[in-house]
């Protein structure tokens, strides 16, 4: 029933994430102030959809992962 | 019969059958009278594109069923199922003439009738009579340029170009003269407009296709939502428009 | 039975307590809009559960094993059965017979179109019956070929046991039972009389019966969904050892791209839908004028849609009937790369033309001419598609029988339908013909002539695959010749009294077009006849019928290498895929290799 | 060939059902994604760019940081189970839970400000709690699936191969955040 737990492939990944995971906080808190100060912030908040998009997809969704086989 | 001389004899042969139907259908396109009279110059543009697309339109049907009537007769096999065609699998050239004659076909009819019927349709924003036309369910009302409000008939001004400013007041209804050929949507919240400028004379009672139907569905009385349409003389215009007027006030009284 | 009476039961006490319940919290009457949402929600949810659902796969999201149905023989049929070719027939069998039914609706339409004046069907009946048989036909031809033949022959075809997902393949199927009921229970409420297009303003104040459409509609968006989500799953991880792209029979392609295309844009036919609901149920106003709306955005959404719904539609026919050609005049498929190269432009650009259906609607004008462009620009890929067929009946060996005979007619057909959708891309002809029989007649031409055809010749060409038995060859051939005249008798009338004023819609016209009508009046009572011809050859041969050889065309695709009907998981030995399926005529080459079970050892 | 049909068939089942559930699911997203635009478009042609003064606007960041929380800790469910750490899965799906709650009840509050301020009679109100309405019926159908999988979780199922449930859910709740990460500045910040 139990399995061994690989701690320190678990740490490593664990570490990562917490990093995308603060990247996302920070662009987030950057776009919020961009559309509070800026009058028409349409062109300016477009990249950061596409960068949080982009982290959200690549190290949280694992998109490659679907051009692998297996595991 | 797989013989190179057997493959030309047999385009040979569908071309000519292509060929004949080509000239029969074109003959019998332009010896029949299929369009609805034409009451206005907007009916003119848009018969031309119509009849422009047919006369492309037949070479093209008229290979399709060479085809299938010449493989019909042709290429129907006495023998069993284990008996196999040529294998011929593709043949760039016929592929390369295809897509280049399918596509010089779009590209022509996009130009011509597409975009120039466009620019005909367009080609004058300015009206010299300006009807406002609101839908409901399920009647017309136009309003005249002197304020007349009328549901019962649509008289219009011959050689004049008019421009309807069309609205609704509950759902969508469409304005449609079969007999001009213009057609526009009635939206609630929005005036669309559309122009006619009537070329001969005649009404409803003589020609179906002098109605003002709506064409978008719109309930239980869609199918006879229709304002009579008669196109008189100018002078015959001014006149009925002053009575409308006239005939409408004690009338608003009586209802007020 | 005992499946299909508890989803009976359990989908009607979910019906009642959902309406109840919101009766109970927020009011109102059990027949208004939110208590029937809630009902058919919840009679939704019992439904499936009791068909299956809960037995055959929700067990296992509470930790407990999964009882699948154990059922044989004929009652498989009413259970939730996980079999490919058991939802292949299940869905053939619902379509024809909603075929039929529309079929019969559009009849009676018929008869009162016959003459001038009202005969027995008041305008509000006429109008609700004409939604209803639109929504019947475009559901039949949105999901026939694609249900049955899609989930019958992709797994055969491509080599694999089934489907990738057949639990979500089983639910795809048994949505489409309260679809129906939906549908046709909507009269109780009044029925709906918008079209199937349900334009608002009106679907937004007409009866209640809308709601019941809007609801069934999108559970059947649902059920196109999850079909095509597994169909692209399948033919993308699930090919044979050797199926590589490149040999994957034309109708795989054909379903593989219209799966693609319906798993995308049937969220826009869901989404405008909800939009309406909305503005019924919850007070909202997308489509009403008074609050800002524009009635114009659910024209736009909905197009989205429907007009690729059409290639949806045409794609898989187009892949029937190609395999049909090329099997029956035993010739390679003619540029076969160059055609599934025109399914993909279709695809493509079947999402940038929608806005031509909507010339008269008051968009802005700049919109008018690259939605032209972009409209007759489709025709080249589809010209593609005429290349394939025709290039490969020239100098076949063509085998007469009814399928083939279908073809000729669908390939007639279809060139009038495509020829007269040009007159309707074009602004100037289309501003005069919008909304007229003429629209009614090439659609018609499309979706029965193109669609329907190829479901028919389907039904012809791989009836001794699934039943084991020979259809009446003589009676099917006749039938092929009747509905082609029959089709063209009632469908030619009706261009001459578009062009002439004659609007759609509409219980009632003009004079002038009496004859005409008539004619094709009763041109559709002859068509309509053939109808039971096909059946009757159908239902007595898949009971009586001579045995039928495995591969009675001769043909070299997977499926006919397999007895008929094949047997569960299709292939005792994993089959190898060593050449093109098509390769007629080319000596010693083969498709698949044998599978004979020497030296295949129970590992 | 020589291999017989249920060693061979399985062995390339068994290759392929990993690939097959992930695209499967993408696919799901894809179309899921299509939903979205249809709202997300309908709010743009309905109303431009349109931005009423009275937006919530740091609320809007609080769910938007709430559910960025929820997105890390799923992270962190899936790759304690993919490392066999089944304590770290039930702590970390119960943390994605609970924050997925808190998002919801904070979007229940936002719901009742937005129906005084832009009511549904109007047409930014009709996008707007349209588009809201949408999402958080997307986020309650994700607690649901979570609740499902802790449940499964806590009884033993899940195994460092053999974990698609958690994997699958995980990915949906990631696909409601990147939802979360368009709609944010299309209803807050335009």
């Amino acid at each position: 029933m139990t399995t061994k737990v690989d701690v320190q492939g678990l740490r490593a990944k664990s570490r990562l994430g917490i990093r995308v995971a603060v990247w996302l906080g920070i662009l987030t808190v950057i776009e919020y102030f961009i559309a509070v100060e800026v009058t028409n912030p349409l062109v300016w908040l477009l990249p950061f959809v596409a960068a949080k998009g982009w982290l959200i997809m690549r190290y949280f969704m694992h998109v490659d992962a679907l051009f692998e086989g297996g595991h | 019969m797989n013989d190179s001389g057997g493959y030309k004899r047999d385009a040979i042969r569908v071309g000519l059958l292509w060929l004949a139907l080509v000239v029969v259908l074109e003959v019998v396109w332009f010896s029949v009278e299929i369009l609805p009279r034409q009451y206005a110059e907007e009916a003119r543009i848009i018969d031309d594109a119509f009849n422009l697309l047919t006369i492309l339109g037949i070479p093209v049907f008229s290979f399709v069923v060479a085809m299938l009537i010449y493989a019909a007769l042709r290429f129907r096999s006495g023998g069993d199922a284990s008996q196999d065609g040529p294998p011929i699998k593709t043949s760039t050239p016929v592929v390369v003439t295809w897509l280049v004659v399918t596509t010089a076909l779009a590209v022509f009819i996009l130009i011509n009738p597409g975009l120039v019927g466009l620019a005909e349709l367009r080609a004058n924003p300015d009206a010299d009579l300006v009807i406002e036309v609101e839908g409901q369910r399920w009647q017309w009302v136009a309003t005249y340029p002197n304020g007349a409000e009328v549901r019962d008939e649509l008289v219009l001004p011959v050689d004049t170009r008019i421009k309807f400013e069309v609205t609704s007041v509950d759902i969508l209804h469409s304005f449609w003269v079969p007999g001009f050929r213009t057609k526009i949507d009635a939206v609630p919240g929005l005036t669309t407009s559309v122009y006619a400028t009537p070329t001969e004379l005649g009404s409803f009672a003589e020609d179906s296709a002098l109605r003002l139907q709506c064409a978008e569905l719109c309930g239980i009385g869609h199918a006879r939502m229709v304002m009579p349409v008669r196109v008189v003389e100018k002078a015959e215009f001014q006149a009925w428009m002053a009575d409308q007027l006239t005939a409408e006030a004690p009338a608003a009284e009586g209802r007020g | 039975m005992r499946p299909l009476i508890r989803a009976v039961v359990l989908g009607l006490v979910g019906y009642v307590a959902g309406a109840w319940l919101t009766v109970a919290v927020r009011g109102g009457s059990p027949s208004d809009d939110v208590a029937v949402t809630f009902g058919f929600i919840l009679g939704l949810i019992g439904w499936l559960m009791g068909i299956g659902v809960w037995n055959a796969w929700a067990r296992e999201w509470f930790g407990l094993p999964a009882k699948p149905d154990q059922a044989t023989g004929w009652q498989r049929y009413l259970t939730f059965n996980t079999d490919h070719k058991v939802i292949g027939v299940q869905y053939l069998v619902t379509f024809i017979t909603v075929l039929l039914l529309g079929g019969f609706m559009a009849l009676i339409m018929r008869w009162e179109l016959a003459n001038p004046g009202q005969d027995f069907l008041d305008p509000d009946t006429y109008n609700k019956l004409m939604s209803m048989h639109g929504i019947l036909m475009i559901a039949t031809a949105v999901a026939g070929i694609l249900g049955a033949f899609g989930n019958y022959l992709v797994p055969l075809m491509i080599g694999a046991r089934d489907m990738a997902f057949p639990r979500v393949n089983a639910m795809s199927f048994w949505l489409i039972p309260p679809v129906a009921i939906g549908l046709l229970s909507a009269p109780l409420l009044g029925s709906f009389d918008s079209g199937w297009t349900a334009y608002p303003p009106l679907s937004v104040v007409n009866e209640g019966g809308q709601v019941l459409f809007i609801l069934a509609v999108i559970t059947f968006g649902l059920s196109s969904i999850l079909g095509g989500l597994n169909i692209v799953t399948t033919v993308a991880t699930m090919r044979a050892p050797g199926m590589s792209w490149g040999r994957l029979p034309i109708f795989v392609w054909a379903a593989f791209a219209a799966s693609v295309l319906s798993l995308l844009i049937t969220q826009f036919f869901a989404a405008s839908l909800i939009l309406i609901l909305l503005d019924r149920a919850a007070g909202t106003t997308f489509f009403l004028a008074e609050g800002g709306g524009d009635a114009l955005l659910y024209q736009h959404l909905f197009w989205f849609y429907s007009h690729p719904a059409v290639y949806i539609m045409v794609l898989p026919a187009f892949g029937v009937m190609l395999e049909i050609i090329t099997h029956l005049a035993r010739k390679p498929l003619f540029a076969y790369k160059v055609v599934v190269a025109g399914f993909w432009g279709i695809v493509g650009l079947s999402v940038a033309v929608w806005a031509h259906h909507m010339f008269t609607s008051g968009m802005a004008e700049s919109l008018h001419a690259p939605f032209m462009a972009l409209t007759e620009a489709i025709s080249i890929p589809t010209g593609l598609v005429f290349l394939g067929a025709l290039g490969t009946l020239w100098q076949g060996r063509l085998q007469s029988k009814t399928p083939l005979w279908l073809a000729f007619g669908w390939l007639f057909n279809f060139t009038i339908g495509g020829i007269t959708g040009i007159y309707l891309a074009d602004v100037a002809t289309d501003i005069h013909l919008q909304d007229t029989y003429f629209v009614v007649a090439h659609f018609h031409y499309t979706i029965v002539g193109g669609t329907i055809f190829a479901l028919i010749a389907g039904s012809y060409f791989w009836f001794p695959k699934i039943t084991g038995r020979m259809y009446h060859e003589r009676l099917g051939k006749i039938f092929a010749v009747w509905l082609t005249v029959g089709f063209n008798l009632v469908f030619i009338p009706l261009f001459w009294v578009g062009i002439n004023g004659m609007n759609r819609r509409i219980a009632d016209y003009p004079e002038f077009f009496a004859g005409p009508n008539a004619f094709a009046s009763v041109a559709a009572y002859i068509l309509g006849a053939g109808f039971l011809l096909y059946a009757g050859n159908l239902l007595w041969s898949a009971r009586r019928g001579p045995a039928a050889d495995p591969n009675p065309w001769g043909a070299r695709t997977l499926e006919w290498q397999l007895p008929s009907p094949p047997p569960e998981h299709n292939f005792p030995l994993l089959p190898e895929v060593v050449g093109h399926p098509y390769d007629y005529g080319i000596p010693g080459s083969v498709h698949v290799a044998p599978m004979t079970p020497e030296g295949g050892e129970e590992a | 060939m020589a291999l017989s049909a249920g060693a061979a068939h399985e062995r390339a089942e068994a290759l392929s059902r990993p690939r097959a559930n992930r695209l499967g699911l993408w696919l799901f997203f894809a179309s899921e994604t299509f939903l979205f635009a249809a709202f997300i478009s309908a709010r743009f042609v309905s109303s431009g760019t349109y931005k009423p003064e009275e937006l919530n606007q740091p609320l809007a960041l609080f769910l938007t940081v709430v559910l960025l929380g929820s997105s890390i800790s799923a992270y962190l469910a899936e790759t304690s189970i993919a490392h066999g750490n089944r304590q770290g899965l039930i702590r970390y799906l119960s943390i994605t839970i609970l924050l997925g709650l808190a998002f919801l009840v904070g979007v229940g509050f936002e719901f009742k400000e937005a129906i005084e301020y832009f009511p549904p009679e109007t047409i930014y109100g009709s996008n707007f709690l349209a588009l809201i309405g949408l999402h958080g019926f997307h986020v309650f159908t994700g607690v649901v699936a979570l609740a499902v999988v802790l449940r499964l979780g806590t009884k033993g199922h899940f195994e460092p191969d053999d974990y698609w449930g958690v994997e699958g859910v995980v990915k949906y709740w990631h696909f409601v955040d990147l939802a979360w990460v368009v709609i944010f500045p299309t209803l807050y910040l335009f």
